[in-house]
């Protein structure tokens, strides 16, 4: 699934009116709310999910032991995971020993649920980081400099940009994997020495999951960069800082690309989401020991005690990733910051 | 200048050609006009092509398994002996319809949640910007699979997914869209006037946020195109004999190298489609937002 | 005996959600039986493919075997018990070693752990007489005590091994006793004589060594390689157990990773960074053949494809349909349809032409318009509507289920198709619906018919009850003399083939990649692949 | 005037527009203007002349679709339309200054005032470090920006607009500029803010001896400020000379109509408007004036006339200027209708008012009371943010009340519009600042005009609604053809009309008028203000005019109520306010106004309070 699926690249990002903080306390105050409602929605979100998940004790017991498993074995099976409890005190047992940092275990038993959990969470991470490290300063370069010529150029481009965003990930993923893997066998065809191999093998390991994902990453946030920069080309601050006589990288940086980043913000935050919670595809593909796999399997087998692991964890990341756009549009946005009048 | 504006430039001009102006802001660049001819083409073979197929998408061995174009076979035959071009004519639709549906779905539900509330506001405004923010942190496919895994798949599932995933990011543009208009003074002047709100929400607010939420929608259809095919590829949605393209991109995929047509001709269908779509909605937003850099030297 | 098998085989390249389920999927039957002969069809070695290991030369030392598997889950474990997929069964029986190795073409039973077993005269009490002078992988020596904690961990529900099913209805803890450190002596509740046989063919059959802590973060085994690093839904790697009782390896060591996509997995064999797979889709073969570098090692009717119908409800209560479902199956067509011809038709018996088992001039027929007739006198002579539940999670459920839909569509059968997603069909479209897909493994007709046939079979979805087949079963299970027992499984076949309305179409092969460098692979349907005697040209 | 004071010189300046169709569109034509050193030049003329446009061309800014047709800018030895861009960057914002229109949108919001300041004089003078920040609180301190060292850190939205303009000129005066441009600086700015601007600008010209150009629509602006004023027209100078004799003397009909559209704050004159629009592009063939002026003759459509030497340094293009009879303009006395005494319509009493805010409220409109008798027009006067928008919205039921009443015809309002009755609401309409947003654009004039109809008298058949409207249109003076147009299609004027119109559809008796004319150039400001007037003396509805401007309250009202921070500082007669203001805030205000002195026919500059 393309990224742009998130979040039109149309929306007007002006449709919210300007927050006005006042002052440090208010805003400590206003930021302690923020966490508060955070947290609740996070527990709302594991509470629905709980039952989401939920399936009958003996489909949960086939799942682990198989088709054939018993009469007594299922019944053993479900007792010894609690399964024989009423749902909602399976749900507080399991927020009883979460918040307490005992995660508990998948639902074969098997394995504890943190360091099945964690690693993967890594390894996602570091391959969002990767993807954007990369990605995002092209989209921005490619965008804030077709922006300003129109032209042949900036309409080809906004083809391959329009084609790549419109093409299926699986479909790039295996392209790039036929292309980069088995015919110049530059890199791994199976990326798990992301989470297996050495060193250089794992550099190796992230590029082809990380192109594919840049693939989508790199159009959507061309578009919102090409379309704020536009705006913000056309608007009189920037033609007051040409006739000021600056030069061209300077208004086209400092002027117009500074305060067209707001949307960029948030655009980017939209991305890491994406890239954090949505790559299951890229995954699959290429044997990326990810969060979304993980949480994938987790679903399809009833696994709670991991999907909701993931849920929560997941939850955390998008909330400090809200904060933490909020702080650099703040930044970015000094009318955010507050008015001295 | 709104599109009425430019649609009605004269007053002598006579509803045919208004009716053939609507296409304007599509049709005012080349590129508006290719995605045009793309959708046209899609929808054709989408409306047409069950007609077309030459043969029944699920008759088996129309061909020996997995042989490439010729012989009468224009895109040979899948796993199963099929014809891949039959199976391209009747597997648009779910594609495309799922997504439109869903879309109009969530228009009704998100959209108008977010129109009230910006009519509406105080705290009810607030709440459904929260609830807004919320439902937009979660990666769509998570919601998806979990509605799926609560529900099992099928195609009301699938549209349902899809309608949940887009509400609130509809809401949001009709929200913002809305704000903008509500405080507007002509909404103020038939407040004045003594309006019904119903009235105040048809007459006043409704036609003036067309513009921005219609070409949103063009290109939320896009995206459910993708997310849908995305789904059926995950085996989430359509199933087994269903010629839909996502289900056979999947399903044909693994045998790329053998018969790469039976993988490719689905993949081009949703490309063009979402392409086509992707195009018109940006000349439309284009068309609106008379995005031109005339005024830099730079 | 019936094993807990790993679905090894097509399972929708990229579908996430229902891989997890069609593993799981596992069932069984069957395992192989013991002497037996069941699939005997096989002929020859499993690795039948034209590029055999054969062809090879001299085994020479060294080298380290790249493995990719799609098939793997996070909750994979070191308990051999609980094996759910090929993933750790081809790890954790490169580790640990059965009582017996029953090959996989003879279906004989050959000495592994065990030098030599002998039954009583009714077949109610096995004496097992162990190898002397094997060590675990930590250095300590193997004993009669070992044997006994595994069967007790079997025994165990809460312990949910596979091996249970095979065991549980025979015996219990207290039938296990060890009079000397190389005896273990097991006293059965009634008469079975295959009983070690089929343990043996039963997924995480391997033997325990006493008192295993299996929450351990690793494992010791009496097996040809010893654990080097094991992480769950991600990978593995054994290195060689140079104190092998068998024979050290040739390989220094097996590296596995796991690749879920079917479709980059093959990309990786043809890429060179890949030595060895799990099994491929049917589908995808045609990518393996005729290239220099890789060949594709195919194992001949791996499962049969089954239909079951319950003739408690219309229209499958009236045997003409059912017949005339079978006459209206076109077996060639739904070969060469849903898995390109690599199989073979079966008549309804889950059991293959070449097998010793096999009632001699058994053909399948194919009669459609016997099947109108049929049909028409059963009071539907505008034919009839039946609903078939599915699950395209499972692999190759659902090609077979189109396939057929299309082929019986002449002869008057309006099949739908019932989807069910891959984590409910075994619980709400298998044995619970009127007419449902299934596939068996071949098996000892006496076995199959504990599971399938005989009265209160856990899984006649049939629900029809033949006191002839069951007393047969009964009279194989009593007597040891191998001759009698084929005359006795051939009759109960065909009885049972008369009057249940089972309709088995086909067996489907498997296969797997090899790079051409890569020799001495063997296929075991418990072990899957098993690497003890590979070595790397 | 000695030719070493020239500072840029721009002859036979011609530009034009490339058209969707690839066509050229003449907007500017033989343009010829010289800047002094010292001296101000003031450029006039109604929107769409071309003013703007020749004053970016003039300095080489040549936009994309913009094309320079010939003509040279002569700074000092070179010339600016010949020079490449790269070349023409060390020249802008170094020796040649322009300062764009819209003040509060020239600064970049994402920048501090201190980078925003320091960009050019790193660029251009090399400054640096301490000697850069002692430059900038210097500047910033000329212009009048108080706590300058702090000011630095800022951003831009935390300054008023008045500030804004300040720091926009300290930025322009940074590099010492041999010619600096404003394009209407003081739009949309109080008029005390706007006074103080233009004597900083008169000062900084002197001080150091920058040659300035001034573009605005505004007359008595420059009159104020300017030592020479050309008047534009249809992209060409209609009329260019010293400021006193070409605006006490005007030669041109254009320049005459100009100023006759002038709110005479000494209230003798009548406003009178200009019919019509000016032309898109430059007319070659003919006067470009002569389809909307009174004393078009033959000749004058049968060429364009040449500029030509008028007397003294004054110079015209116009056939007739030498005939001074033709040139008078309607001086008619102004003549409010009578009030019909003793009969109070609107009563307003203690009415306080807050903005919402999160929690907060504060408070906008503080206990103001009043009374609008019949047929009487009461101005509410006040700078932007005194609460008089708040005040006349909370009158129309759209603002909520904290305490207070109005009462109409004696009787308590609801405060909340939708809950008045259906007489009430007909019998009060009101009129906004910005026809662009008061009518919906996406419903015709018709539909527009007819709807209060619709819903107060609806046993009107369709036909009569139809017939009523266009009765109205003429009566706004549109033509009946526009009944069919949408919003988009009409001028800013022409949709005023139309806001007035449905305003009277209704036939009220209250109108409530909120700064509807602070959008519209003056001249078009003219007939919509008479068009209410006469419209309302007719019928004899009573107005409720919020207007920030005195001037034009004074052509208008019978009396006015001067508001600051929302409070009532004064109530009385117009007359009286403007001869005897007895607040100091309301001598404050009418001492800002820029006047025409009337007696000489010159002008007399403001007290500016700076």
């Amino acid at each position: 699934m393309s990224v742009s699926t998130l979040v039109s690249v149309a929306e007007p990002q002006a449709d919210e009116p300007p927050r006005t903080v006042r002052g440090r306390a208010a805003r400590a105050r206003a930021l302690s709310r923020q966490l508060a409602m955070a947290l609740l929605t996070i527990l709302l979100i594991s509470f629905i999910s709980f039952f989401a998940l939920n399936h009958s004790a003996d489909q949960l017991g086939k799942n682990v032991l198989g088709r054939q498993a018993s009469r007594a074995q299922l019944d053993a099976f479900a007792a010894s995971r609690g399964l024989d409890r009423p749902l909602i005190v399976q749900y507080l047992d399991w927020l009883w020993h979460f918040v307490r940092g005992d995660w508990g275990t998948n639902l074969a038993g098997t394995q504890p649920v943190k360091p099945l959990v964690l690693p993967a969470f890594a390894h996602t991470s570091e391959l969002a980081v990767i993807t954007l490290v990369w990605s995002v300063p092209i989209a921005i370069a490619v965008g804030v400099a077709v922006a300003r010529r129109g032209g042949p150029i900036d309409r080809g481009l906004f083809v391959v940009m329009t084609v790549l965003a419109a093409l299926p990930e699986f479909v790039v993923g295996l392209t790039v994997m036929i292309a980069l893997a088995v015919q110049l066998r530059w890199f791994p065809v199976a990326s798990n020495a992301i989470g297996l191999g050495t060193p250089a093998e794992q550099v190796k390991a992230f590029v082809l999951p990380s192109l594919t994902l840049g693939v989508g990453v790199v159009p959507y946030i061309w578009r919102i960069t090409r379309a704020s920069v536009l705006e913000s080309l056309s608007a009189p601050y920037t033609r007051a800082a040409v006739l000021r006589g600056l030069r061209r990288h300077r208004v086209i940086w400092r002027h117009a690309f500074r305060s067209a980043a707001v949307p960029l913000v948030n655009a980017i935050a939209i991305n890491i989401i994406y890239l954090m919670g949505g790559v299951i595809i890229v995954e699959n593909v290429f044997a990326v020991p990810g969060l979304g796999r993980l949480l994938l399997a987790a679903i399809a087998q009833g696994d709670s005690h991991t999907a909701l692991a993931i849920i929560v964890l997941l939850g955390a990341v998008f909330v400090i990733l809200g904060l933490l756009a909020d702080v650099v549009v703040t930044y970015l946005n000094p009318r955010l910051r507050g008015s001295a009048r | 200048m709104s599109v009425d504006g430019m649609m009605q430039a004269g007053d002598a001009r006579s509803r045919v050609v208004r009716g053939l102006a609507f296409l304007r802001p599509v049709t005012h660049t080349w590129m508006g006009r290719i995605g045009l001819f793309l959708v046209t083409l899609m929808l054709v073979v989408i409306v047409f092509g069950p007609a077309l197929a030459p043969h029944p998408p699920n008759q088996l061995n129309v061909g020996l398994p997995l042989t490439r174009p010729g012989n009468g076979l224009v895109l040979g035959t899948d796993n199963l002996g099929r014809d891949v071009l039959s199976r391209l004519l009747t597997g648009g639709r779910m594609v495309l319809l799922v997504p439109i549906a869903a879309v109009t779905l969530a228009t009704l539900t998100g959209g108008l949640v977010g129109m009230v509330a910006a009519y509406v506001g105080g705290l009810f405004d607030a709440i459904v910007a929260r609830v807004f923010d919320i439902l937009l942190t979660l990666p769509p496919l998570l919601i998806a699979l979990a509605v799926i895994a609560g529900f099992g798949s099928s195609v009301l599932v699938l549209l349902l997914t899809v309608a949940v995933v887009f509400a609130p990011q509809i809401g949001r543009v009709t929200r913002g869209a809305t704000a903008a208009v509500v405080t507007a003074d002509y909404v103020q002047a038939a407040r004045a006037r003594g309006e019904r709100r119903i009235t105040i929400a048809v007459r006043e607010i409704a036609p003036n946020i067309m513009a921005p939420v219609v070409s949103d929608l063009a290109l939320r259809v896009t995206y459910g195109v993708i997310f849908v095919a995305s789904l059926n590829f995950l085996g989430l949605g359509a199933q087994p004999p269903s010629s839909d393209w996502g289900l056979s991109i999947a399903n044909s995929l693994g045998y790329v190298q053998v018969q790469p047509f039976a993988s490719l001709a689905p993949v081009v269908g949703v490309a063009a489609l979402s392409v086509g779509l992707n195009l018109i909605a940006d000349s439309m937003m284009r068309y609106l937002s008379n995005d031109s850099v005339k005024d830099s030297m730079l | 005996m019936a094993t807990k098998d790993t679905d090894r085989s097509d399972r929708n390249s990229a579908n996430p959600l229902t891989y997890v389920a069609s593993r799981r999927s596992v069932l069984a039957v069957g395992g192989a039986g013991l002497g037996a002969l069941f699939l005997a069809a096989c002929g020859g070695s499993p690795a039948s493919s034209p590029s055999n290991t054969k062809s090879a030369g001299k085994p020479k030392k060294g080298g380290t075997l790249r493995v990719a598997i799609s098939d793997a889950d996070t909750s994979d474990a070191l308990d051999p018990g609980v094996i759910v997929t090929i993933n750790a069964a081809m790890c954790l029986n490169n580790i640990f070693d059965r009582l017996l190795k029953i090959d996989d073409t003879t279906l004989a039973a050959t000495p592994a752990l065990a030098t030599a077993w002998t039954a009583n005269a009714d077949a109610t009490e096995w004496t097992i007489k162990l190898r002397e002078g094997v060590k675990w992988h930590d250095g300590s020596d193997f004993t009669s005590k070992d044997v006994a904690f595994t069967f007790k961990h079997w025994l165990d529900p809460k312990a949910g091994s596979a091996v249970n099913l095979a065991v549980a209805p025979y015996m219990d803890a207290s039938g296990v006793s060890t009079p000397d450190a190389s005896t273990v002596v097991l006293k059965l509740n009634k008469a079975n004589s295959i009983f070690l046989e089929s343990v043996c063919t039963s997924f995480g059959s391997g033997i325990l060594k006493d008192g295993t802590d299996f929450s351990a973060a690793t494992v010791a085994g009496t097996g040809p390689f010893k654990l080097k690093s094991w992480k769950p839904g991600q990978g593995w790697s054994l290195v060689r157990n140079d104190d092998y009782w068998n024979g050290a390896p040739y390989l220094d060591g097996i590296d596995a990773t796991v690749t879920p996509d079917q479709g980059a997995k093959l990309q990786g064999v043809l890429a060179g960074s890949t030595d060895v797979t799990d099994t491929f889709p049917t589908a995808l073969w045609s990518g393996l053949q005729g290239r220099s570098n890789v060949a594709l090692e195919t194992i001949k009717a791996e499962r049969a494809w089954v239909f079951t119908f319950d003739q408690d409800k219309a229209p499958f209560n009236d045997q003409r349909v059912v017949e005339a479902l079978r006459l209206a199956t076109d077996r060639e067509t739904l070969l060469k349809t849903a898995f390109q011809g690599h199989g073979a038709v079966a008549a309804d018996i889950a059991v293959t032409s070449e097998s010793p088992f096999y009632p001699p001039g058994l053909k399948p027929e194919y009669d459609p318009a016997k099947a109108k007739q049929l049909l028409a006198d059963a009071g539907y002579p505008n034919g009839v509507d039946v609903e078939l539940s599915t699950s395209s999670g499972v692999a190759g459920m659902s090609e077979v289920a189109q396939a057929w839909q299309q082929i019986v569509k002449d002869s008057g059968f309006n099949i739908k198709l019932k989807e069910f997603p891959a984590t409910t069909y075994w619980s709400k479209g298998w044995l619970q619906t009127a007419a449902f897909q299934d596939y068996w493994h071949n098996a000892f007709p006496s076995v199959l018919f504990d599971y399938f046939y005989r009265k209160g079979a856990v899984w006649n979805g049939t629900h029809h009850d033949d006191p002839a087949v069951d007393k047969l079963t009964g009279e194989i299970y009593a007597t040891l003399d191998a001759d009698k027992r084929v005359a006795l499984s051939q009759q109960a076949l065909l009885e049972a083939r008369k009057t249940y309305s089972y309709l088995i179409p086909l067996f489907v092969d498997a296969g797997y990649a090899r790079a051409s460098k890569v020799q001495g692979l063997t296929w075991d349907r418990v072990s899957s692949i098993d690497f003890s005697r590979a070595w790397i040209a | 005037m000695s030719t070493s004071s020239v500072a840029l010189e721009i002859s036979d300046l011609a530009v034009a527009y490339t058209q969707r169709d690839g066509s050229l569109s003449k907007v500017v034509s033989d343009v010829d203007l010289t800047l002094h050193r010292g001296k101000v030049l003031g450029v006039a003329g109604e929107s769409g002349c071309g003013k703007s446009t020749m004053a970016l061309a003039a300095i080489g800014y040549r936009p994309g679709a913009m094309r320079i047709l010939g003509g040279t800018s002569r700074l000092s030895d070179v010339d600016l339309l010949g020079l490449p861009l790269a070349k023409l960057r060390q020249v802008w914002g170094s020796r040649v200054v322009y300062v764009p229109q819209a003040s509060s949108l020239t600064l970049t919001p994402a920048l501090t005032i201190g980078t925003q300041m320091a960009e050019p004089m790193k660029l251009h003078l090399g400054l640096r470090g301490q000697e850069l920040r002692a430059r900038q609180v210097e500047l910033l301190t000329e212009v009048g920006v108080p706590n300058p060292e702090a000011a630095l850190q800022r951003y831009p939205h935390q300054f008023s607009g008045g500030q804004q303009q300040r720091i926009n000129l300290a930025i322009a005066l940074s590099c010492n500029p041999e010619v600096l441009i404003l394009d209407e600086p003081t739009t949309g700015l109080d008029v005390t803010t706007q006074a103080r601007i233009m004597s900083l600008l008169q000062r900084v010209v002197a001080q150091h001896q920058t040659a300035a150009m001034l573009v605005s629509h505004d007359l008595p602006l420059l009159a104020e400020v300017c030592d020479q004023v050309a008047i534009m027209y249809g992209g060409q100078v209609v009329e260019a000379g010293p400021v006193e004799t070409l605006l006490s003397r005007p030669a041109h009909p254009y320049t005459k109509a100009l100023l006759a559209a002038v709110p005479d704050p000494s209230g003798k004159r009548a406003l009178s408007a200009i019919p019509g629009a000016p032309p898109h592009s430059v007319v070659e063939d003919a006067c470009p004036f002569a389809p909307r002026c009174l004393h078009a003759i033959e000749q004058c459509v049968q060429g364009n006339p040449r500029l030509e030497v008028f007397e003294g340094s004054q110079s015209v293009r116009c056939v007739r200027a030498g005939e001074q009879v033709a040139l008078t303009i309607d001086d008619r006395p102004l003549q409010l209708p009578e009030v019909r005494s003793g009969s109070s319509l609107l009563r307003v009493g203690d009415l306080w008012c807050e903005y919402r805010s999160r929690r907060q409220g504060t408070p906008v409109v503080k206990g103001v009371s009043f009374d609008v008798a019949q047929a009487e027009t009461l101005a509410i006067v006040g700078e932007s943010g005194s609460g008089k928008s708040t005040l006349i919205r909370a009158i129309a039921g759209l603002h909520p009340l904290s305490s207070g009443s109005v009462r109409f015809e004696g009787v308590e309002l609801a405060p909340d519009a939708g809950k008045r009755p259906r007489s009430i609401r007909r019998d009060m309409q009101i009129v906004f600042q910005n026809p662009d947003m008061s009518l919906n654009p996406r419903h015709d004039v018709m539909s527009l005009i007819a709807r209060p109809m619709q819903l107060f008298e609806g046993e009107l058949s369709r036909r009569d609604r139809e017939e009523r409207v266009r009765e109205l249109l003429s009566q706004v003076n549109l033509l009946q053809s526009m009944a069919h147009r949408y919003p988009a299609e009409l001028s800013g004027g022409q949709k005023q009309r139309v806001a007035i119109a449905r305003a009277f559809a209704a036939n009220p008796k209250l109108i409530l008028a909120d700064e509807i004319t602070s959008a519209l150039d003056v001249s078009v400001q003219a007939a919509i203000l008479s068009l209410l007037s006469s419209l309302s003396a007719e019928r004899g509805t009573s107005v409720v005019f919020v207007s920030h401007d005195l001037a034009v309250v004074r052509a208008v009202a019978h009396r006015a109520l001067v508001l600051q921070e929302g409070v009532v500082r004064e109530v009385g007669p117009v007359d009286r306010l403007f001869e005897s203001p007895e607040h100091e805030y309301t001598r404050e205000l009418v001492n800002a106004i820029p006047t025409f002195g009337a007696d000489a026919g010159g002008f007399q500059a403001p007290v500016a309070s700076a």
